[in-house]
């Protein structure tokens, strides 16, 4: 469409894209942030403050007297308040009700008689007359602006925890083929639905799309069961990829064949009716002619199986155990965060490295999505 | 590495078997019933009981896999539904009576239908512009890519992202949810959106329209690119813009597509639930009926009769969508 | 694996127990498998424990978790295929397991044992005894691994800075929350967020302040719903909880921020600066939330939440939490596991360590970890009165349902009797 | 032998009725071409022949066999569709090698008809090409090719030149005669527009409109003795000039009046009951010569002058209103428009229809 | 005034060059017709024109207006698509109507349009169908109404009749004729094979081969005076007959000897340095007549005999070797295969061509 290309209003569509997409990733921006900023900071301030410069009230904590060291017959405490990120302070306080008391570089007097200077590049020195005592250390109440600050300790936590590999490598054996045997399977069958006559046949569209509504949750017991039954019968485990991957495959064939049949049905019938003419059997022309033009709706259901089976948590523990060769990256990573749930920095990092496999597939898979594979077949329409 | 090398073993092997039925099945039908070099009446006869048999062939394992996976839970459902919660004892309808009598189901119904009403439109809606819009610029697939994220984080992620935009803190103090924070910024006050009855209803729907608007933009990408190059050559040349285009020319040939999107989307909205769950379980009046059915299920021990039989409820919505799309298939197959 | 104390170093530990444990019990070549609700460092800590089982009577153990534990234990249990020991949180499941039949007795040496070795027994042994498939009651689970949850958290020094004093009597403590108000700060922190279970932790407040206004035994009625919800007596216990949270001036944000703040976020408001409160209720588990580098004990500490001192005869009253071992398959690994649990080097293990509070007389203090551990175990040990949280009591609807919509709306405005004529309603409709 | 026969077939589309009861017989390897109007249900029939379009009534045998029920690959047929059907993912060779590929036949083989068939339709250059790179002609060519490539029992052919330029189409034309000759015993049944491909290709024509056979006849048989009006204006171009008459005096010998009043007097017998009934008369544009004298068949003004090189058309008005009268004439000539002008024809060459349109049979 | 120029325009796609580098003017109102072999890149420079396919080089002026980069709906076009391109989804009227709904016609106006079209095309029983459920000239009838009904400045024709029935064609050819005709401000470019439609339709024809202009010209200029061998093949039907010649004697007489030995002398012109060169001799089929008397230009046996009725094409072998000469002689001829023949052509119409290809002009 070059009519198009060269209309005025591009830049309309730029914009709105450009809106759209800003609007879109706006969240799963503010989640890579998150994953990549402090834990204890991510629930005090909003995760777009953390690109810019910021001002925090904190409080440090001065080394216990143990820490004093005798200087010009004045014993002194000294250190910097801020552990290890750069910034500036602007004020300090030694009382939780006046934690901005005192100016950078001024001295505060403390409750036993000791003087506390904070410097603005964050030194302090807490000399005394005496001797200092006490098992606590000073708290110092500060202002400091700090600067942006990012860290990777978030995603080394993830990436080191034990098993991790082995989980990847888990939930790709459950991954694959439970994208790869549902397109098999419900390629096959599409093709009969859309192409070939048989009695019965709108009705068990009608079921496909039936079946779609079942939630997932309500198999999970009686299939269980079954595999039960099942293992035990043949003395076999129940819970294996082999079980899983017919399990994902069950559940995402609806999807997939309703999403392909409708595709195949759109494909021109006089292709398929001319290698009919050529002495194709139903065979020849699902492998040779309808699965390569139906491309585009095989790599769209692949991208989303893909997306499911990686992603999917409960088929997993389910009908997969739970042993180093079986569990799946999801389940290692739900293992990291607390009984309680609330490390969020692990859950911000954790879902970025899990989104990485899905992207990739979908960008390779994207190219399949290809415009005018249809093109110069047929003349009419 | 050994695990490595299991692993492709195993995959081999899965996949591997699945092709060989199909091959191994058709192979072997064919030398069953025999139609090369054979007198033409045994040959014809052969034909048409090869041609009888092989769509069930085709159709096969899928209809081996529905079977074991969905229509068997289904029918289990079904028996549950009329049982009580134990699944011991025959109750009758006791269950749905309960049911229309329950003040959080009647509840339900009624997100349900806002859902139903606001999620598939939008989420359709937004992927079609979306598709047709990066369809015509060079940086197109970038744009996907990155809309189609959301659809790539895994739920805990997703989660977690939600409660950075809909946190609330209190007037005054620094708000860590973007979307007070907005509000802040603009002279308004904070909400704690997802408490506000009703209103609560769309700021969980939105979650949903934003992950789901990648489904629809890929299935719909994919139509759009089909649509013969022709038909829309011949409407520029008919002088029609670019809006006319879309709507008059690229919509209704996708139609087929478009209704498929929002029928598969409708039926996502009847079961989700992990996006309830999480952000309120149902409470602030934001329960639907897949989180109802959930808690039924599962929480405290369960009750699988009710929860069975709020599971049939939603099967039974989607009568009218198997009805259409019955409808549909038969109107597409008569027309060739 | 490595054990994480060497057997026989250190004294402090029971060390004649674990090898007369291990003497008597010999399961090589046998597996175990266990679900539990322990993720991430629980996890870990729990493995700590287990390798000392593993080491003792050889057999390969494997414990797994799972985010929705609730939901697997019921699948796996309905379905099976359920793992030898299962460990849950609450006994409202585990009557339904029990009741379905999908538990082993533990039989009456173990719940002698109970009564015998556990501070406040007989509590112990009626939490852990439910109806099995025929009615017939016995006793089922294996309380181990406790949380107290009657405990204020507060940060000293901001009392120090201030001048304030810990509250001995609930009087105290609500003189002290006015206190804070009229000096212009906020008293507590309260966060009823908690993704799909926001609301549970109001109801530790309720429990809290039905134990300190009524008896025990109105406690037990009230979480069997031999006293409806609506009782005058469960109504004053829900408005005691709204004194403190539903006055605006009182907590961090204002009533209408309880709701809608996750629990794990609201305690550091304690430890901003300047604070953004003083005052924050929750159970021993809490200090995982606290900003890195929190030493309990020193930037932070707790106080037992007080008593009324106008209703004496209540006593102490400790409510608690915890998880419940229980046979899912009765194998011989699993009866030793059980077995292992009544070893004071099973408990003393994790004491040493973190997050871990025992009732088991036998244990040595000394191994708690640190001075607030073992503060808590005394809490424990000392209890007049110990009862278990009351919502996971109650039938699961209720108690994780009901009670915390309820809860939520009754931060959100609703009347105390409103919301209590709700959550009656839901209860009659499951009976 | 019979290669193919068709026993009163017909077909509807829902309501509409398409093909109303054909009876043909075609011999084993003769070459038959089916012309008719636009929609008349050419393409329906040959796809009823492939066995792609179901057959609604009737019956049908491919060399003694019925095979109504017979599907499409196992017809032993090849066809080139109208629209062309082109596997839009495979290059020119695969789209022609797919046929021989599922036939199993060798891959020597397969690449040397594949080439040779490329060779003789100019296509050698495009073989790597998939369809979408290729103009209307070529594609139309791939076409052909993926048919000829074929070893089938009976060949169907729709329209297979129609994109084609004259002089490629003449090639490709002789080598479907040479082919058909070749083969002799492949049936050929061929569609066309193209007149000139029909009289040239064809064995015997069939002659189809609005679902119905017309005449079927060797090619100059259909042009000499047309059946009837229809057929009569339909081959031939431009079509027979066709002028209402009077028979006025019928018999062995027949005088007509055309309007305008001349008469005429034709050497076709005709019932004496004939006589005084209204009638066509019939002449073909290229039977017409300028009169020289007083014998002329009728006299009109030249409206339109078409030169065309080889021959000029003549559109005479004057005789029927709206309706001018056609006369092709030899070579580039020097008449003027407006002119008034007699033409005359070959007394052997005139044609008589009766008021339903019959021929009268000289 | 020029209606629409083309300066230098080339495309290529990719690595090949379809089109190199065309010059034309065409007058507004003019009538232009582009033929060309399959493949020349005919339709590739209609969609340039139509603004479909970027121009890879050279500008393209619309009534002096530089439009290389204006899109294909501002230029002011109608166009008929080689492959029809209807609207699958919009029944026959709409897919008429769609141009003047976009161009915010009254409804009346467009009712009154497509009607009419679809009158003259014969599509009024079809107006409520889909294209799907229409055969092959169906459609092409449609596309034909969809640009008819427009009233554009630049009507774009692409092998609009191919699909057509004779008589259909010849009437629809006469409705562009009319319209032409009707509309003297709009230009008209239309591709064809048909000969017949190029010599009628066209005010000038452009002959294109392999992405360049052989010649432009008026149809009976290029019939009679080609400007070399390619045209003068391409032009007529069959193609003008070639034999290879010498030239004997230039001036203003030539005199060559054909193959075989006989030597004519020819009415042409040539420069006396052609003298001793190869030449290429050429006769239209339709110019050859059977000679009585021993004035013959050539002799050969008769290969094949066509009789179409109206006149019989004989394939004369004998003279160069695998490619037969063709004489089109009127009326059906009475002679036997084998017999040995003699023809003779007006030596005016006689064609001489040098080596290169390029005519020796008269
Ligand atoms: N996308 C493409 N890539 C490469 N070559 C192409 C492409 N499209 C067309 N061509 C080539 O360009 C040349 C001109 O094509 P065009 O369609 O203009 O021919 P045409 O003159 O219309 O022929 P026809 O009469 O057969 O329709 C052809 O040789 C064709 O193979
Ligand atoms: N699906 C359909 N439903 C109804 N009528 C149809 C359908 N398909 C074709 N027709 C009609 O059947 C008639 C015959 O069509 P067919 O394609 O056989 O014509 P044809 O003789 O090949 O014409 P052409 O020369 O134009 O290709 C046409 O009038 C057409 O409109
Ligand atoms: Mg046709
Ligand atoms: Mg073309």
């Amino acid at each position: 469409m070059i009519g198009a290309a060269r209309s005025p209003l591009m830049w309309v569509v730029h914009l709105s894209v450009l809106l759209l997409v800003l609007i879109w990733t706006l969240p799963t921006a503010g989640l890579l942030i998150s994953s990549l900023r402090d834990k204890d900071q991510l629930a005090v301030s909003g995760w777009w403050t953390a690109l810019s410069s910021s001002t925090r009230n904190d409080v440090f904590r001065a080394p216990t007297a143990e820490a004093q060291v005798e200087r010009d017959g004045k014993f002194v405490i000294s250190g910097n308040v801020r552990d290890s990120d750069a910034g500036t302070i602007s004020a300090f306080g030694i009382s939780s009700r006046e934690p901005v008391a005192f100016k950078a570089g001024e001295t505060a007097d403390l409750s036993d008689g000791a003087k506390l200077t904070v410097q603005a590049d964050g030194s302090f020195e807490i000399v005394s007359d005496t001797s200092m005592e006490g098992a606590r250390g000073q708290r110092i109440f500060f202002t400091a602006s700090t600067p942006p600050r990012f860290t990777l300790d978030n995603y080394r936590e993830v990436m080191n925890a034990s098993g991790i590999g082995a989980s990847f490598i888990n939930s790709l054996t459950v991954a694959i083929p439970s994208t790869i045997i549902p397109i098999l399977i419900a390629a096959f069958a599409a093709y009969a639905l859309a192409w070939m006559e048989f009695p019965g046949r709108s009705l068990l569209i009608a079921v496909v799309v039936g079946l779609l509504v079942v939630p997932l949750q309500m198999s999970l017991i009686p299939l269980l069961k079954l595999y039960n039954g099942v293992g035990g019968f043949l003395g076999v485990p129940a819970k294996t990829y082999m079980g899983i991957w017919l399990a994902h495959t069950g559940f995402g064939l609806p999807l997939a064949i309703y999403l392909l049949r409708n595709y195949m049905a759109g494909l021109p019938r006089e292709i398929m009716e001319s290698a009919r003419v050529d002495g194709a059997s139903d065979f020849d022309i699902f492998v040779k002619i309808i699965l390569p033009l139906s491309f585009p709706a095989l790599a769209s259901f692949a991208i989303f199986q893909f997306l499911w089976t990686w992603n999917d948590l409960l088929v997993a523990m389910v009908f997969l155990g739970t042993g180093n060769n079986e569990l799946v990256l999801t389940g290692r990573l739900v293992n990291l965060l607390g009984s309680r749930g609330g490390n969020w920095e692990i859950l911000t990092a954790s879902a970025f490295i899990t989104i990485i496999v899905p992207l990739i597939v979908f960008f390779s898979l994207q190219r399949y999505l290809v415009r005018g594979l249809l093109a110069g077949s047929v003349k009419g329409g | 590495m050994q695990q490595l090398f299991y692993a492709i073993l195993t995959m081999a092997a899965g996949v591997l078997a699945c092709v060989a039925y199909f091959f191994g099945t058709n192979w072997i039908l064919d030398k069953i019933f025999p139609s090369k070099g054979l007198s033409g009446a045994q040959a014809s006869k052969n034909l048409r009981i090869t041609n009888a048999i092989r769509p069930w062939l085709f159709l096969g394992p899928a209809l081996f896999a529905l079977t074991v996976y969905l229509v068997y839970p289904v029918i289990e459902s079904v028996w549950l539904a009329f049982h009580d919660k134990s699944g011991q004892e025959f109750v009758g309808f006791r269950n749905f009576i309960w049911m229309v009598n329950d003040g959080e189901f009647r509840q339900s119904i009624f997100n349900n239908f806002l859902w139903l009403l606001v999620v598939p439109a939008a989420a359709t809606f937004f992927g079609l512009i979306i598709a047709a819009l990066t369809d015509r610029i060079w940086w197109g697939n970038i744009a996907k890519t990155l809309i189609f994220m959301p659809m790539a984080i895994s739920f805990v992620g997703a989660s977690v992202i939600w409660k950075f935009i809909y946190d609330y803190r209190a007037e005054g103090s620094e708000q860590i949810g973007l979307l007070n924070a907005i509000v802040v910024a603009f002279g308004g006050a904070p909400e704690a959106w997802i408490t506000i009855p009703f209103w609560n209803n769309f700021f969980l729907m939105v979650i949903l329209i934003w992950i789901q608007t990648g489904f629809a933009m890929v299935i719909l990408s994919a139509a759009l690119r089909g649509i013969p190059e022709e038909t829309l050559e011949a409407a520029v040349i008919d002088g029609a813009n670019g809006l006319q285009i879309f709507f008059k020319i690229m919509i209704p040939q996708i139609w087929g597509t478009i209704a498929v999107v929002w029928t598969t989307i409708t039926i996502l909205v009847l079961k989700v639930f992990d996006i309830v769950l999480a952000m309120t379980n149902g409470q602030w009046q934001s329960q639907v009926l897949a989180n109802l059915m959930f808690d039924w299920m599962f929480r405290g021990g369960g009750d699988f009769g009710r929860g069975a039989a709020i599971a049939v409820t939603i099967m039974v919505l989607v009568i009218p969508i198997m009805v259409w799309n019955i409808r549909n298939a038969r109107k597409e197959m008569g027309g060739h | 694996a490595e054990l994480k104390f060497k057997p026989g170093e250190d004294s402090k530990f029971n060390w004649a127990s674990f090898e007369e444990f291990k003497k008597g019990h010999d399961l090589k070549g046998q597996t175990l498998t266990i679900f539990g609700p322990w993720r991430g460092e629980d996890q870990a800590l729990a493995e700590s424990v287990l390798d000392y089982f593993r080491e003792a009577t050889g057999a390969d153990v494997k414990y797994s978790s799972s985010e929705n534990y609730e939901q697997q234990i019921v699948i796996d249990t309905q379905a099976g295929s359920p793992p030898d020991v299962a460990i849950l949180p609450q006994p409202g499941l585990i009557g339904d397991l029990a009741s379905k039949g999908y538990l082993a007795p533990l039989g009456e040496e173990t719940q002698k044992w109970l009564l015998d070795n556990y501070a406040a027994g007989q509590s112990w042994v009626d939490l852990s005894t439910y109806a099995g498939k025929d009615g017939t009651k016995a006793l089922y689970a294996f309380p181990y691994k406790i949380d107290v949850k009657s405990l204020v958290w507060y940060v000293p020094e901001n009392f120090e800075d201030a001048g304030y004093e810990v509250p001995k009597t609930m009087e105290d403590l609500k003189a002290l929350t006015e206190k804070i108000v009229a000096d212009g700060g906020t008293p507590w922190c309260i966060g009823l967020g908690s993704g799909g279970a926001t609301g549970w932790p109001a109801t530790d407040w309720v429990e809290d302040m039905m134990l300190r206004t009524q008896s025990a035994d109105v406690y037990d009625k009230w979480v069997k719903n031999e006293i409806p919800f609506t009782d005058a007596a469960v109504t004053g216990a829900i408005d005691e909880f709204g004194w403190f949270a539903k006055n605006d001036k009182n907590v961090d944000g204002g009533a209408a921020a309880v709701a809608a703040t996750d629990f794990r976020d609201s305690p550091k408001g304690l430890f901003s600066s300047p604070p953004k409160c003083y005052l924050h209720h929750q159970a021993s588990f809490i200090p995982s939330f606290f900003p890195e580098g929190t030493v309990v004990g020193q930037d932070a500490d707790f106080f037992y939440m007080p008593p009324y001192a106008s209703k004496p005869d209540l006593g102490n009253p400790v409510l608690g939490a915890g998880t419940l071992a229980m046979i899912t398959k009765d194998t011989p690994a699993s009866r030793a596991f059980i077995e292992f649990l009544k070893t004071p080097i099973a408990h003393e293990v994790w004491m040493a360590q973190s997050s871990f509070l025992t009732p088991f007389k036998s244990a040595n203090k000394d191994t708690y970890a640190n001075g607030p551990m073992k503060k808590q175990g005394e809490i424990l040990l000392g209890a007049t009165t110990f009862r278990f949280d009351g919502s996971d009591l109650m039938p699961g609807k209720i108690g994780a349902g009901a009670f915390w919509t309820g809860m939520v709306d009754y931060v959100g405005g609703k009347s105390s009797a409103d919301v209590a004529a709700d959550i009656q309603k839901a209860w009659d409709a499951i009976k | 032998m019979t290669g193919l026969a068709l026993k009163n077939i017909s077909k509807s589309y829902g309501a509409v009725d398409v093909i109303h009861g054909i009876d043909l017989d075609i011999r084993k390897g003769e070459f038959v071409v089916f012309v008719g109007p636009s929609g008349c249900g050419k393409s329906t029939l040959l796809r009823m022949i492939a066995g792609l379009e179901e057959i609604s009534g009737g019956d049908m045998f491919i060399e003694g066999e019925r095979v109504n029920d017979v599907p499409p690959s196992k017809r032993g047929i090849a066809m080139v569709f109208q629209s062309y059907a082109l596997y839009p993912h495979m290059t020119v060779y695969d789209n022609m090698a797919f046929g021989m590929r599922i036939a199993k036949e060798t891959r020597e083989e397969i690449d040397r008809r594949v080439r040779s068939a490329a060779d003789i339709l100019q296509l050698t250059k495009y073989l790597d090409r998939l369809p979408k790179a290729l103009s209307g002609g070529q594609r139309q060519r791939v076409a052909i090719g993926r048919a000829i490539c074929r070893n089938p029992k009976v060949f169907l052919f729709d329209e297979p030149l129609s994109n084609l330029d004259a002089a490629l189409r003449v090639a490709t034309r002789i080598e479907i005669a040479k082919l058909n000759e070749a083969m002799a015993d492949t049936t050929m049944i061929y569609v066309t527009h193209d007149q000139v491909e029909a009289m040239t290709l064809a064995d015997r024509i069939v002659v189809l409109s609005a679902g119905h056979i017309e005449q079927v006849g060797a090619p100059l048989e259909l042009y000499e003795r047309p059946a009837n009006l229809f057929v009569a204006q339909f081959i031939g171009s431009p079509a027979m000039n066709v002028i209402p008459a009077k028979i006025i005096t019928a018999g062995q010998q027949t005088t007509v009046e055309l309007v305008g009043g001349k008469r005429d007097t034709l050497d076709i017998a005709t019932a004496t009951s004939e006589a005084g009934k209204i009638a066509s008369f019939g002449v073909r544009p290229e039977d017409l010569r300028i009169a020289d004298g007083e014998d002329f068949l009728f006299e009109g003004t030249i409206a339109i002058i078409e030169a065309l090189g080889e021959v000029t058309l003549l559109y005479i008005e004057g005789l029927v209103a709206n309706q001018p009268i056609i006369a092709k004439i030899p070579g580039i000539l020097d008449v003027a428009r407006g002119a008034k002008v007699r033409f005359t024809a070959d007394r052997a060459k005139l044609h008589l229809f009766d008021e339903a349109g019959k021929t009268y049979r000289r």
